[in-house]
């Protein structure tokens, strides 16, 4: 793992997300060194996904700060999406499209130079190139997440973002996307948000949850000590449910 | 337009295009939806007889059937964006929103077009056979779906959008898309009307209707073109 | 607060005016006479059906600008705003549908005609009634909003067009202003009328903000106190 | 005179209830922004005590 450098690659201040008198995210403050692996934990309705959506662009702070790679996700908005990939549950593919077909799709949408060499390059790294030609409607769920993270890494983006990403996957899929995810550690910085507790704090260097909208915990995993972190996550838990 | 742009706009209308001749799904189900209307116009005429003149109502027949036609193939186009959160890919890229609306707008403009080039004549082989032809020259029917098409396909690709994440999605493009277009409709059916007639007269009217047209394209377009980026981030 | 007692000034008002007009109408304004000299009493209902439509229109035009503003600043008061404005919009849209049936009913003797006017009127309470069909539809606040937001500034720019679309073809439906046809006593009837309802209009929406800021407030309360 | 009223009498309904309609619609519409505001109001009543119970409390 390389040594976190000093410019955090994820920083948010204070950041407020409302509509109305309801805040999905109510001053959240935390940041990330480059290279690290963040975990955000926290039930339904924590304001996991409107900080992912927030961190991607795709929804603006009400008020407060984030920046991603040095990038204000507002200000910076179209630049830092060059530079941010994202894996979901969903796999984000066209079903009708071949597997060479979508990643050339994507590749085009980021403006990626050679886009066939990279997208074979891809296809091999992933080991579906002997399917590039079948539409991935016909693709087992394990083969569309490999895709997935194929379509993600197409832009060599500094940072992924990762949603849910076990969900639904097999046990052969998961260890698969693990090794994945390990090759790839190396150069890039991760956020993911996950419900898996045992899986996230395998990958992390650090940790967050959410409740509410609110930091409820925010650590580094050397200072995580488990039996406390899973008390207070077990807690918030339950004020979601209520 | 810059290069990224440029590549980003042709890359969608590809896509749209591949996935379409792949699965024909738009295409036929337009198609086969405007012959089905047809039958059911020789059910509505029957009684008419051979006494009514088909030139009076054909150009309201045809704009009925091709109002219809073209909602059916909306909501198609953009169904298999969402439905596997592609949408949300698109918006994660670098790309500006208003092209995608430009790359839909001009695959939906397509489509539409091509199935109205093939099943006017169909329409005009079932109804006018033995009757009476057109009056005016066939450029200005041309121009009419032309001119039309693209005010259905702006506003269309805008309610589209909106009416996909809405429950009850068909219903709730015609409750909006219906009214909206009403100024069009009107001046589509005049224009046709005009053509179809021909003589002098009806080719001032013909002009003033396209002129109507025109006006409604520039400023429906405009309008989509500037909503679009609110609707499809939201 | 200085807005809502602004907001019953306005409703007191408005009541005032209209029913002075009302009585304008039956004991001051002379009645109108058709040219073979018979007298027109169903003009009568002239004096409501036009406030009530200009009402509208106005209105409507708030719907868009709110629209307008919650779409550039994405605050959900200006959300809550278009929404009132398009409820009281569809208020006085209903209202001058069922006066101008009447209307049409003793003139026409007939309930309904696809005489432009009449069409184009139908058309934007078709839009108005689209709006909330698509409001109700969506489930996420914020989207909804910004459909709305959407929905409504096209309707608003749409509405117009369908307008002047129709003057193409020939109206029979009565043009008030053409050449001074009104004699003083009627304008002044009439004038009276309009701006009682155009006081009412702005009572309405002003009342319906406030329930909707109580409602607002209570929310917050709520949350507050733990959901 | 006679004449008169034999034109307003077949007039006459058609006009009633184009104000009738009118009125009884203001009306109502009136009336029932003020019964929702009356009862947001109680509601209000209701949160506030809870609040101030709860601050007593803490």
């Amino acid at each position: 793992m390389p040594e976190p450098v000093d410019q955090p690659a994820v920083e948010v201040r204070d950041l407020t997300r409302a509509f109305g008198v309801r805040k999905a995210l109510d001053g959240v403050s935390f940041s990330v060194p480059e290279g690290a692996f963040l975990s955000v934990f926290g039930p339904n309705g924590a304001g996991k996904t409107t900080l992912l959506k927030v961190l991607t662009t795709l929804v603006a702070p009400s008020s407060g700060s984030a920046r991603v790679c040095g990038l204000d996700v507002v200000e910076g908005a179209v630049e830092l999406r060059s530079r941010i990939g994202l894996i979901s549950h969903n796999p984000l593919l066209y079903p009708d499209l071949t597997a060479e077909e979508n990643l050339l799709f994507f590749a085009e949408m980021y403006g990626v130079e050679r886009p066939e060499e990279r997208v074979r390059e891809l296809l091999e790294a992933v080991e579906l190139d002997h399917r590039r030609l079948d539409t991935t409607r016909t693709f087992s769920r394990g083969m569309l997440q490999r895709l997935s993270i194929a379509r993600a890494l197409l832009h060599r983006p500094d940072v992924l973002f990762l949603d849910e990403p076990y969900s639904g996957l097999d046990p052969h899929a998961m260890d698969i996307l693990d090794s994945l995810v390990a090759s790839i550690r190396q150069h890039h910085t991760f956020v993911m948000v996950s419900h898996d507790l045992e899986k996230g704090l395998e990958l992390c260097t650090h940790a967050l949850i959410l409740a509410q909208g609110r930091v409820v915990l925010f650590e580094k995993r050397e200072d995580i000590d488990e039996r406390a972190f899973r008390a207070t996550y077990r807690s918030v838990v339950g004020m979601g449910v209520s | 337009m810059g290069s990224l742009s440029w590549r980003q706009f042709k890359a969608i209308l590809r896509k749209d295009i591949v996935m379409e001749l792949r699965t024909r799904e738009m295409l036929t189900s337009m198609g086969l939806y405007a012959i089905l209307t047809m039958v059911v116009y020789q059910i509505a005429l029957v009684e008419a007889g051979e006494g009514l003149d088909v030139r009076l109502v054909m150009p309201g027949l045809i704009w009925v059937a091709f109002i219809f036609m073209s909602m059916l193939g909306l909501n198609r186009s953009f169904v298999h964006e969402k439905d596997q959160g592609c949408l949300d890919a698109l918006l994660l890229a670098p790309i500006d929103r208003p092209v995608i609306f430009l790359a839909k707008f001009a695959g939906n403009l397509l489509f539409l077009l091509v199935v109205e080039a093939l099943t006017l004549p169909v329409f005009a082989f079932l109804f006018l056979q033995g009757r009476a032809g057109f009056g005016g020259p066939l450029w200005m029917v041309a121009l009419v779906l032309v001119g039309a098409s693209i005010g259905i396909s702006g506003i269309g690709t805008l309610l589209a959008t909106i009416s996909v994440n809405t429950t009850g999605k068909d219903i709730m493009l015609a409750v909006l898309f219906v009214p909206l277009q009403y100024p069009l409709l009107r001046a589509a059916v005049g224009a046709t009307f005009a053509a179809v007639i021909g003589g002098p007269d009806a080719t001032a009217s013909f002009w003033n209707w396209m002129g109507w047209i025109a006006g409604f394209d520039i400023i429906m377009v405009l309008a989509a073109f500037g909503l679009y980026e609110f609707v499809i981030e939201a | 607060m200085k807005r809502g007692y602004l907001a019953e000034v306005m409703l007191v008002l408005g009541a005032v005016l209209t029913t002075a007009a009302f009585l304008m109408t039956f004991f001051w304004a002379p009645p109108s006479v058709y040219p073979d000299g018979r007298v027109d009493f169903a003009q009568k209902i002239f004096y409501f059906h036009v406030p009530v439509a200009e009402a509208s229109f106005l209105v409507f035009f708030f719907t868009a600008f709110y629209g307008v503003r919650f779409l550039m600043t994405k605050r959900k008061e200006f959300d809550v705003k278009a929404r009132i404005a398009t409820e009281v919009t569809l208020f006085f849209v209903l209202l001058t549908m069922a006066t101008g049936i009447l209307w049409t009913r003793v003139e026409w003797n007939v309930w309904w005609q696809w005489e432009p006017r009449l069409t184009t009127y139908f058309i934007m309470t078709l839009l108005v009634i689209g709006y909330f069909v698509l409001r109700n539809s969506v489930e996420d606040e914020e989207r909804r909003a910004t459909y709305a937001a959407a929905f409504g500034i096209l309707a608003f720019i749409d509405a117009p067009i369908s307008f002047f679309i129709t003057r193409v073809v020939q109206s029979t439906h009565p043009v008030v202003f053409k050449s001074g046809g009104l004699e003083p006593p009627m304008l002044v009837t009439f004038i009276v009328g309009q701006i009682g309802m155009l006081m009412l209009g702005y009572a309405f929406y002003q009342l319906r903000l406030k329930e909707e800021e109580l409602k607002e407030r209570l929310e917050a309360l709520k949350i507050g106190l733990g959901g | 005179m006679q004449d008169i009223y034999s034109q307003v009498i077949p007039q006459a309904p058609y006009v009633i209830w184009a104000y009738a309609l009118i009125w009884v619609s203001l009306l109502g519409f009136v009336a029932m922004v003020f019964a929702r505001l009356r009862r947001l109001d109680k509601q209000m009543q209701v949160l506030e005590e809870a609040l101030k119970r709860r601050e007593q409390q803490a």
